[in-house]
């Protein structure tokens, strides 16, 4: 198994460039719901302060 | 300050503004409560509001500067019917005085952007009747905010406009300032011009004018 | 005929635009994600190595279809931006501000997985090659867009105006940008392999397999994030409309 | 219609007479710049004759994209942009009477200028012609390119950051082929190509920027 995972002296290189893209994905991922989160709380007590 | 010279005005067709139920926004909110207006010539309307009530914004909007998210206005003039910056002039807030330039240069300017004749004689006789008669080749930037506002206000002179649309036109000036202004305004409607101005506490205006709006929150 | 042209009215109408996208987010991420795994596992593992660079070319699987989509994207925002501004239309506005984040998230990865590429290669981590040196340019783009429409934030309306104008001039830009940096490098240092014109040496079916299906997967997972965006960028916007609030209470 | 855009015209060049700083801050900025490289990378002829193309090219670029900023804010600000949007001069022709104003009274003085940078730098002296040519006909994009910048960022506070990133990829290709020309003909080569793209450049640039710059500033009034 160890071998499927060696790159020979790319190691670095390759699993680099592959964390780099999950890691950035996940940033994209996370911002946009925390960004959906807050919009909702802000819309929801904005209608509130309206009603009251 | 004698008014004798005031070039007089072109034909007299009768020409309409039509402001119908327009409102005006900033930042994505309604300024107002969407207001009417008819302004024929001969006749003067004010609009007044508590501050940031918009009525710059809707000034603006009207000159052309800005625009209406609602409603709209039209002017309809018998022989070209989208001349309306060709009828109108607009003395907003920002003066629109060049602080480099001398009150000559600047009168020159726009007497010559609105296509009116710009001799000497004639923009030093509007200075003289504005109160800034030793002013001529002075700049603009060394003026008192008074002689700045009288510096703007000499345009409507120069350039024989139908429709005068000034934002605030009392501010800064002093008591004969206000005098003078109030006889030209009237002097202006009485030979069939129309003006249409913001004011908030000038008594005297409110009472002559034809049509009153007050900016009410939306 | 006509379900077409009712679904191109449909979309262009807010609401109706929230609601039907709603329920593609799921099916997007899914597919986006069992495509990158699959594309990932035969890339990294089944493809074989390169004669010449060994298995750092593996690195192309992510490079690649990166640089493909920062292109494509800036492409879309380019005719979004031209919808919005001649038309008006909201929802175009929605996915042209939508999708700028997510172009440029793709131009950065383009540009460090080409630097993590360069080393092996290339023996230095940035060499001004003509496909990087564009890339970097067409990242100020981005930028230059989300700037303008971030510099506006007190008019959102305003804002997406301008910032389709900046798209529009942008999209004009870039043939022009792309052809005289080509140009600049073909005559400072001849044709250097460059790293995007690899790949269509590729003759080898099984490594130019898992490139397509990660140029796939990052296609569906750019679509899930930028109809997210645009459902947010609705939301925002059309705070004060009465579907808004309605379909807040629903969910 | 060409009254009032040579009364814009003139009138712009005399508010930058009068006001002479933005005249001289170009070739001052140059100035200031130009001797740091020595200091940086040392007195040798043969460095410095190497960068000098390049660094008397971007030095014109950069002192011409600072002043780049004021050209609508201005307006802006004291209002007087009402008087000529208004005046029934149609916006893209008021835009050409700016950015010709603007190259008057600061790409003029930078192409004058260049030579004294060059001399600095050591450029061969058989490259001065190509300079001069390739600036007299890039400068003019700047003006162009920087009215459509200042129109986008007219009423933000401090917009002249925004407005570099806006308008660098534009002049991007505009530095490849100018400061490509002058370094072809240090190298003796021939800088046709180069000259012909730029000026191909700048009539892209003459058509279409005063169309950009004026749906921004409709749409910054509205």
């Amino acid at each position: 198994m160890m071998t499927l995972l060696d790159m020979g002296k790319y190691n670095f290189f390759v699993w680099g460039s592959m964390a780099l893209f999950g890691v950035m994905l996940a940033v994209d991922f996370i911002s946009i719901h925390r960004q959906r989160k807050q919009l909702s709380r802000q819309i929801k007590s904005r209608q509130r302060r309206q009603q009251s | 300050m004698s008014l004798n010279n005031l070039n007089p005005h072109t034909s007299l067709q009768s020409t309409i503004l039509h402001i119908s139920h327009a409102q005006c926004q900033k930042g994505g909110e309604p300024l107002f409560a969407p207001i009417n207006l008819r302004l024929e010539r001969g006749e003067m309307a004010v609009i007044s509001g508590r501050n940031g009530s918009g009525k710059t914004t809707l000034l603006e909007a009207v000159a052309g500067l800005g625009s209406f998210c609602e409603g709209g206005m039209e002017f309809d003039h018998p022989d070209s019917p989208d001349s309306w910056l060709q009828h109108s002039h607009y003395v907003g807030h920002f003066l629109g005085n060049k602080a480099s330039l001398t009150c000559l240069e600047n009168l020159n300017f726009a007497a010559t952007m609105n296509g009116s004749s710009s001799h000497e004689n004639q923009l030093s006789a509007a200075l003289d009747q504005v109160g800034l008669g030793g002013y001529e080749y002075h700049h603009a930037g060394d003026l008192s905010a008074g002689q700045k506002k009288r510096l703007a206000l000499s345009r409507l002179l120069i350039l024989n406009k139908t429709y005068w649309l000034l934002d605030e036109p009392f501010v800064n000036l002093d008591v004969a300032g206000c005098d003078w202004l109030f006889e030209c305004i009237s002097h202006h409607i009485n030979n069939g011009g129309a003006a249409l101005l913001t004011a908030h506490d000038n008594k005297r205006i409110h009472e002559k004018a034809d049509h009153l709006i007050h900016l009410e929150r939306p | 005929m006509n379900k077409i042209v009712k679904f191109y009215h449909e979309m262009g109408s807010p609401p109706s635009f929230y609601r039907i996208t709603g329920y593609w987010l799921k099916p997007f991420f899914v597919l986006a994600l069992a495509l990158t795994v699959y594309g990932l596992i035969d890339g990294l593992f089944f493809a074989p190595p390169d004669y010449q660079q060994g298995d750092s070319y593996r690195i192309m699987f992510v490079h690649v279809p990166a640089a493909w989509m920062s292109l494509f994207i800036y492409a879309i925002i380019g005719v979004c931006g031209l919808i919005a501004f001649v038309w008006r239309m909201k929802v175009a506005e929605a996915v042209m501000m939508a999708s700028a984040p997510i172009g440029a998230l793709f131009t950065a990865l383009t540009l460090l997985t080409g630097m993590l590429w360069g080393k092996p290669m290339w023996g230095t981590y940035w060499d001004w090659d003509a496909r990087m040196t564009s890339e970097l340019i067409l990242l100020f783009l981005y930028i230059g867009v989300m700037g303008i429409y971030s510099a506006y934030d007190d008019d959102p309306r305003k804002a997406a105006r301008l910032a389709a104008l900046v798209a529009i001039i942008g999209l004009i830009n870039l043939p022009i940008i792309r052809y005289s940096v080509e140009w600049w490098t073909s005559i400072h240092q001849g044709a250097s392999i460059s790293l995007m014109g690899g790949n269509s040496g590729i003759k080898d079916w099984s490594m130019l397999r898992p490139l397509l299906v990660m140029a796939l997967a990052t296609k569906f997972y750019y679509l899930y994030s930028m109809l997210h965006r645009a459902r947010n960028y609705l939301l925002r916007t059309e705070q004060n409309k009465s579907w808004v609030m309605r379909q807040l209470t629903e969910q | 219609m060409g009254m009032k855009f040579w009364v814009l015209l003139q009138r712009d060049v005399l508010v930058a007479w009068r006001k002479k700083s933005n005249i001289y801050q170009p070739l001052v900025f140059q100035l200031l710049i130009v001797t740091m490289f020595p200091l940086g990378l040392g007195a040798g002829a043969q460095t410095l004759q190497k960068i000098a193309p390049a660094v008397v090219w971007i030095l014109a670029l950069i002192s011409t994209l600072i002043t780049l900023e004021n050209i609508f804010k201005d307006d802006y600000e004291d209002g007087s942009l009402g008087l000529y949007v208004l005046s029934g001069l149609p916006l893209p022709v008021a835009v050409l009477a700016k950015a010709g104003a603007h190259w008057l009274t600061t790409g003029l003085p930078v192409i004058l200028f260049a030579p004294v940078i060059a001399v600095l730098l050591h450029l061969p002296g058989y490259a001065y012609g190509v300079l001069m040519l390739s600036l007299l006909m890039a400068t003019p994009i700047f003006s162009l390119l920087g009215t459509v910048g200042s129109a986008l960022i007219m009423n933000l506070k401090n917009g002249g950051m925004l407005l570099s990133v806006l308008i660098m990829p534009l002049l991007a290709p505009v530095l490849i082929f100018g400061a490509g020309a002058v370094l072809e003909t240090t190298l003796g080569n021939n800088p046709n190509g180069h000259l012909a793209l730029l000026a191909g450049c700048f009539v892209l640039a003459l058509t279409l920027a005063p169309l950009a710059a004026a749906a921004a500033i409709k749409v910054n009034l509205e």
